[in-house]
């Protein structure tokens, strides 16, 4: 039977949610997409471009070209600033409230002059676009900088705005929506390397993590970084920092990859540099990484065996500990640089979301499965997962299981009962 | 010379200060066919909008020049303007006044500004309107291979109401899974009785495509069966042809039956009954192909099945163990746990068959020197390739292939299921080694395009906006050897001489044969070799 | 009269990193005057022989990075074009540097300011030894 | 078809060096296919010449036309007012194009811009390889359909002449097939390799009277 209502409700715009919000608009299903940030695109669209002279195959163009297709296309309604507060119904009808956290900038006004921003006095300044990008096209006002938040009596940018689209008495407003299918994106957090003390994350400003690396390759360009100094002609790059160990038991199947290109795009830029990679196994499967892998074999130096202790020198560089397993003994190496491949860790929200939505989350805390069969299902029917929220994914993965979720949803909103087949799959 | 442009000036809300929009209008006026130059604060709102709108209707211009921000996200809204003012959304040209011009360069741009506009001018003076057609389109799919993505893509189209052929090359359904071919065993049964009951699937085994014509939504299709050539139409492709593993050739001639593949293996484990239950079982991966996956996983689950029911001792020499799947790194610890020793050695292993038993020489890391076990079985590593017939059936479908002779381009564009031609699909092992979750992912895509693209029942194209003249054309062939979407075809038109023709449903507007075309016969409208020149004829004059 | 620079930037790529050059405030000579096209690929030697007819001081062709682009193909063949133009102006005695390829990704303003500088830098290197 | 190649820059300039104006003039069939005169090529070579003399300080006008066939004399008319126009043609079209311009515009120089040079076929996209030498006197059905007189570096007539590399390669040219070892495996192929055996005589080109006139029968 043919379920009347046909909207789909997608909490969260990374990649995967925006994937799926994609394929349901074109197939011609109205689509609410949810942010709880300002800005959407999550992490994929912030990553930088690891080319060289050839592309590096990380798909985050790609990402940022179905971005830019999701923010024009008019079946796809786009609330930021919002969560998921109640949840009532079933598949085919249900009832999600939504609270939508003010922006002080009313989105349909906003042309993104940018003149708030100059004769705002804050440091750094309460009013900015929504992302560098400025995806969506609007500014917003940042309650916790505004000095106007903080009591003192201040409109400059009210005043300055040619379109008058600052309003400071918005109040978070609610949404009542009525939708027949959810699809769940809210993607990852970054495992914070702070919690490994021994490598000297936040102590040492030459320690950065995989996510610093992408940042600063995506602002400057090359790598240039804050410590004074020329060029670190020594870098190290440590694997599995939150992936494989006690508390995390699964691979994060994205640092391995990100590690080497990024490898690949110092060694581009800068000949003379030395990387090496310290790892457990070396996960280099997955489509076109073969004859990437063999190209920058020779060039980077693999160890294997994880270091330890990271600890800073009297000349200020960094001396890694760490236990070469080929060779059997402990060693201590100097390097310039440390840059610690961080994996990928549940959300930070996912309990209360999990709660309100009613879903059950795996061992390892990412929202659980009906079988391992329909990596999209959940074990309420009608709330489907996409991307990482289910498990580490890179992201041509996310956006394929992305746009899985949007097929499930549709069938499911076709009448379609997916009762499951008996067969055993085994890989 | 009759006034047909007009020039709407956006100095977005007073944000662009370094241009002084009153000299850019005086500058502009005098421009002969330009019938006004409008100032505004923000096009892009309603307010703005509706100007622009009236200023149309009751100026009576064709052609419609905005100076604005970038057109990558306002050209759309822009075109829609145009349309409620009742013109053709193309007969539009935009200025990017904004990034390209005011925020990218210090102090007074004025000049540069001007220059810019009438560069956007001299190319709407040539633009010709470019009109929306509906094609009809053929709802029915073809679906190449009878393997596990094969038949799953069929039943969930069928249940979305899409019908499906499924051809099969050899005799049975699912034939590759559980030989020795292939890594998975699975019961594929009940999935096989289910399509051969499913009105909605037509099976074709022994079958095979011989010749493909037309494109998305309109294939014409030939297929071998029994000798005969029947002829199909179809609105979409999908490749599902799966892949074929190559054991290693183990260095020692076969004795007695030791070496075996995992399938094999599998297929001893569901042996009820065993004469000589193995006590010792090797595995051996990750040494000549160090790029994938199923060698791990399928050694993981054949390892802890083999430890379970024959209680044998395992050994795995691997390089590195490919555990980036979901639950692989648990059924790894997991192994580890049951007492399976993980043997990561940096060189292959030598494999000498002894006395009805297989000897392995390794030089394991943690050990350091050479050892030798000695194991009643041992499963070789076996190298994922691409199915035989892929050269055959990737030229017959004029589709390009990966480094290592996998489907679909490494293009990041195409992931997770396109291929340069728009309307056929590739999903599962063809594709390039994805364990299950990958292949399942692949399946619901592709039925997720397949039901955008075909459910509609039509396809709305721009008519004719990249178009090959007839009376120029001399079919030198060069466009459709060029053409990467397979979009030119040669055509006969009755009693005409054989012509290049772009089907507007394939085209995705590059220009590429544009370009090449050495009697100019290709015009893409837009972006005709005019309307570049035009701009570049503004360049010069300050 | 300082001369332009015309960078014919594929929509897909440098198109969207001219833009983004421009919101995140990063500056670049004024003598650029891009010309949008849909691929690298659409450009040909006529267009770049046209605009050194005009008397720009050079032509930059700007497309995806290799084995990035939307057409597979539009910027390999971008690249032999260039290549032919280059050959085509020094058989008439022009300076066949004045023509180039760069590749370049949507998110990557920064390399699209880098080349520009490039190129200004050494087409004001030359002006001065002449 | 015909297989033309355009001259180099130096040689055109030459040519064109004492003219203030003139036209190019392209071909819109054989030249237009194999690249080397289409009106793709007319503007390129249109813009070098302006480009050169910009350069000299001796500026040119160039007109530029294309017409469908420039070896029939109706097409070419067409031009008639833009060759009055100008002080001489440059013709991209192959050499019975660039002949029947002059017939037709005797007072008017007119130029080759490109060397025609075979009748061939495209071996790949861009790349045109030499398949006949129009001997007027055809025997490939004797050699399985590939002709020695051409593709055989030496010409001969009864190969192969014992130097083939390996490969069945030339032993001249190490990428060229040997023409002889082709057609012993066409022939192979078809079952008939006594005709390998047969002698064929030395041919007779006194028996083509160059130029070569054909008069077909009266329709």
């Amino acid at each position: 039977m043919e379920l009347e209502n046909k909207d789909v409700l997608v909490v969260g715009s990374g990649i995967s949610g925006i994937a799926s919000a994609l394929e349901l608009a074109k197939a011609g299903v109205k689509v609410y997409l949810i942010e709880k940030e300002a800005a959407v695109g999550g992490y994929a669209a912030s990553f930088c471009c690891k080319a060289t002279d050839s592309c590096a195959k990380c798909s985050v163009c790609a990402a940022l070209d179905k971005l830019k297709e999701a923010l024009i296309h008019p079946r796809i309604t786009i609330l930021t600033n919002s969560t998921v507060k109640r949840l009532s119904g079933e598949l085919g009808n249900f009832h999600v409230e939504i609270i939508q956290q003010s922006r002080y900038v009313n989105m349909e006004r906003c042309v993104a002059c940018g003149l708030c921003a100059e004769v705002c006095p804050a440091q750094p300044k309460a009013i900015h676009a929504s992302s560098e990008e400025n995806m969506p096209f609007s500014y917003v006002l940042d309650e916790g900088l505004c000095l106007r938040f903080k009591g003192e009596k201040c409109d400059l940018c009210q005043s300055n705005c040619p379109t008058k689209a600052i309003e400071f008495e918005l109040k978070p407003n609610r949404h009542e929506l009525s939708v027949g299918a959810i699809i769940v994106a809210t993607g990852f957090a970054v495992f914070d390397a702070r919690l490994k003390g021994s490598l000297g994350y936040g102590r040492y400003p030459q320690v950065l993590t995989g996510l610093d690396l992408e940042r600063v390759f995506r602002r400057e360009g090359y790598l240039k970084l804050s410590t004074a100094g020329n060029e670190p002609k020594n870098i190290a790059f440590v694997q599995c920092v939150g992936s494989r160990d006690e508390r995390h038991g699964y691979c994060s199947q994205v640092c391995c990859k990100y590690a080497i290109k990024l490898a690949r795009l110092i060694q581009y830029q800068n000949p003379e540099a030395k990387v090496t990679i310290f790892y457990i196994d070396l996960q280099t499967s997955g489509k076109g990484f073969a004859q990437f892998y063999e190209e920058c074999k020779g060039s980077i130096q693999f160890i294997r065996g994880i270091p330890v202790e990271v600890l800073q020198t009297s000349s200020g560089k960094l001396e890694v500990k760490f236990e070469d397993i080929s060779q059997g003994k402990v060693r201590r190496d100097v390097f310039d640089l440390v840059v610690l491949s961080v994996g990928i860790s549940p959300g930070k929200d996912v309990w209360d979301l999990a709660r309100i939505l009613g879903i059950n989350l795996d061992d390892d805390g990412f929202f659980g499965v009906k079988s391992a069969l329909c990596s999209n299902e959940t074990n309420v029917d009608g709330i489907f997962l996409a991307g990482t929220c289910q498990g580490p994914k890179d992201i041509p993965d996310s956006i394929a299981h992305g746009v899985a979720a949007a097929s499930k949803a549709i069938q499911a909103l076709s009448g379609v009962d997916s009762r499951r087949r008996s067969f055993r799959w085994r890989w | 010379m009759e006034k047909e442009i007009g020039i709407f000036l956006c100095n977005c809300g007073g944000g662009i200060k370094n241009i002084d929009f009153d000299a850019v209008r005086e500058k502009l006026v005098q421009i002969s066919d330009v019938a006004f130059v409008a100032v505004s604060s923000a096009l892009c709102l309603e307010e703005g909008k509706g100007t622009i709108v009236s200023t149309i209707k009751d100026k009576g211009v064709e052609k419609v020049v905005i100076a604005a921000c970038s057109p990558e996200f306002t050209e759309h809204t822009f075109g829609e303007v145009l349309e409620k003012a009742g013109l053709n959304r193309h007969l539009l040209a935009m200025a990017n006044v904004r990034e390209q011009c005011a925020w990218a360069h210090q102090g007074d741009v004025t000049k540069k500004a001007i220059q810019l506009i009438k560069m956007a001018v001299n190319r709407a003076r040539l633009l010709q309107p470019v009109q929306k057609k509906e094609l009809p389109i053929n709802k029915d799919v073809l679906v190449i291979g009878g393997g596990f993505s094969g038949l799953n893509i069929a039943l969930q189209l069928s249940r979305l109401g899409l019908r499906a052929t499924v051809l099969e090359k050899e005799a049975v359904l699912g034939a590759r899974l559980g030989e020795a071919e292939s890594f998975s065993s699975c019961d594929m049964g009940p999935m096989i009785s289910e399509v051969e009951s499913d009105d909605n699937i037509e099976v074709l085994t022994s079958a095979q495509l011989v010749r493909i014509e037309g494109n998305v939504g309109n294939f014409s299709v030939r297929i071998q069966k029994a000798g005969e050539e029947i002829p199909r139409k179809y609105g979409a492709i999908v490749v599902a042809t799966g892949y074929r593993t190559q054991l290693m050739a183990s260095s020692e001639p076969d004795s007695g039956g030791k070496i075996l593949s995992q399938a094999e293996l599998c297929r001893m484990l569901a042996a009820q009954s065993l004469e000589k239950q193995p006590r010792t079982v090797g595995f051996i991966f990750d040494f000549a192909d160090e790029n994938s996956r199923f060698p791990t996983l399928a050694t993981l689950d054949n390892a802890l099945a083999a430890k379970e029911k024959w209680d044998s001792e395992v050994y795995v020499f691997c390089k590195s163990v490919k555990v980036d799947s979901k639950g692989a790194e648990k059924l790894y610890r997991e192994a580890r746990a049951r007492g399976i020793v993980f043997l990561k050695c940096e060189t292959p292993p030598k494999v000498l068959a002894k006395n009805g038993r297989v000897e392995i020489q390794a030089q394991d890391i943690l050990m350091g020197e050479d050892t030798v076990f000695a194991c009643d079985v041992l499963v070789a590593e076996q190298q994922i390739l691409p199915a035989e017939d892929a050269d055959i059936l990737s030229s017959l479908l004029n589709v390009g292939r990966d480094s290592k002779g996998f489907y679909q381009d490494e293009n990041v564009h195409l992931y997770p299921v396109a291929l340069e031609r728009k309307g056929i699909f590739v999903v599962g092992g063809c594709r390039g080694d994805l364990d299950g979750g990958r292949v399942l992912s692949d399946i619901s895509s592709a039925v997720m395009s397949i039901y955008e693209l075909l459910s509609p029942g039509k396809i709305v194209v721009d008519s004719e906006k990249v178009k090959a003249n007839p009376q120029k054309c001399v079919a030198c062939l060069t466009c459709f050897r060029v053409c990467p979407h397979s979009a030119i075809q040669l055509m006969r038109a009755e009693n005409e001489k054989e012509v290049a023709q772009v089907a507007d449903a394939a085209c995705d507007a590059c220009g590429i044969c544009a370009a090449i075309c050495p009697a100019k016969a290709i015009s893409f409208e837009g972006y005709t070799d005019e309307q570049i020149v035009a701009q570049i004829e503004a360049l010069g004059t300050s | 009269m300082s001369k332009e620079i015309v960078a014919f930037c594929c929509q897909h790529s440098a198109y969207p990193a001219a833009d983004l050059a421009g919101k995140s405030g990063l500056r670049y000579a004024e003598n650029v005057r891009i010309i949008r096209v849909p691929c690298a690929g659409r450009i040909d030697v006529i267009h770049i022989l046209k605009a050194f007819e005009k008397g720009v001081a050079a032509v930059l062709v700007l497309g995806c990075e290799e084995g990035a682009c939307h057409h597979i193909t539009g910027n390999d063949r971008a690249k032999e074009r260039v290549k032919y133009a280059e050959m085509l102006l020094k058989e008439v005695g022009a300076d066949g540097g004045r023509v180039k390829m760069y590749n370049l990704s949507p998110n990557a303003p920064h390399k699209f300011v880098k080349i520009l500088d490039e190129v200004s830098k050494k087409i004001a290197d030359e002006e001065k030894q002449k | 078809m015909i297989i033309a190649e355009r001259k180099l820059m130096e040689e055109i300039k030459r040519l064109v060096a004492p003219f203030k104006k003139v036209l190019v003039a392209g071909c819109g069939t054989c030249v237009a296919v194999c690249w080397a005169g289409g009106e793709k090529e007319v503007g390129i070579l249109a813009s070098q010449l302006r480009l050169a003399r910009n350069a000299e300080g001796n500026k040119i006008t160039v007109l530029e036309a294309t017409v469908e066939r420039q070896c029939e004399k109706e097409m070419v008319l067409e031009l008639k007012d833009k060759v009055a126009e100008v002080e001489a043609v440059l013709s991209l079209a192959c050499g019975a194009g660039v002949q029947t311009m002059a017939e037709l515009f005797e007072d008017k120089p007119v130029f080759p811009a490109v060397n025609t040079t075979f009748i061939g076929k495209p071996e790949k996209e861009g790349l045109w390889t030499e398949m006949c030498g129009a001997c007027g006197d055809c025997f490939l059905d004797r050699t399985g359909g590939v002709c020695p007189v051409v593709r055989c570096a030496k010409g001969l007539l009864n190969g192969p002449c014992g130097g083939t590399r390996k490969g069945g390669k030339c032993e001249i040219d190490p990428e060229k097939d040997c023409a002889w070892v082709l057609i012993y495996r066409r022939l192979e192929k078809q079952g008939r390799l006594a005709l390998m055996r047969e002698y064929n005589p030395p041919k007779n080109y006194r028996a083509v009277k160059r130029p070569g006139r054909i008069q077909a029968v009266k329709a």
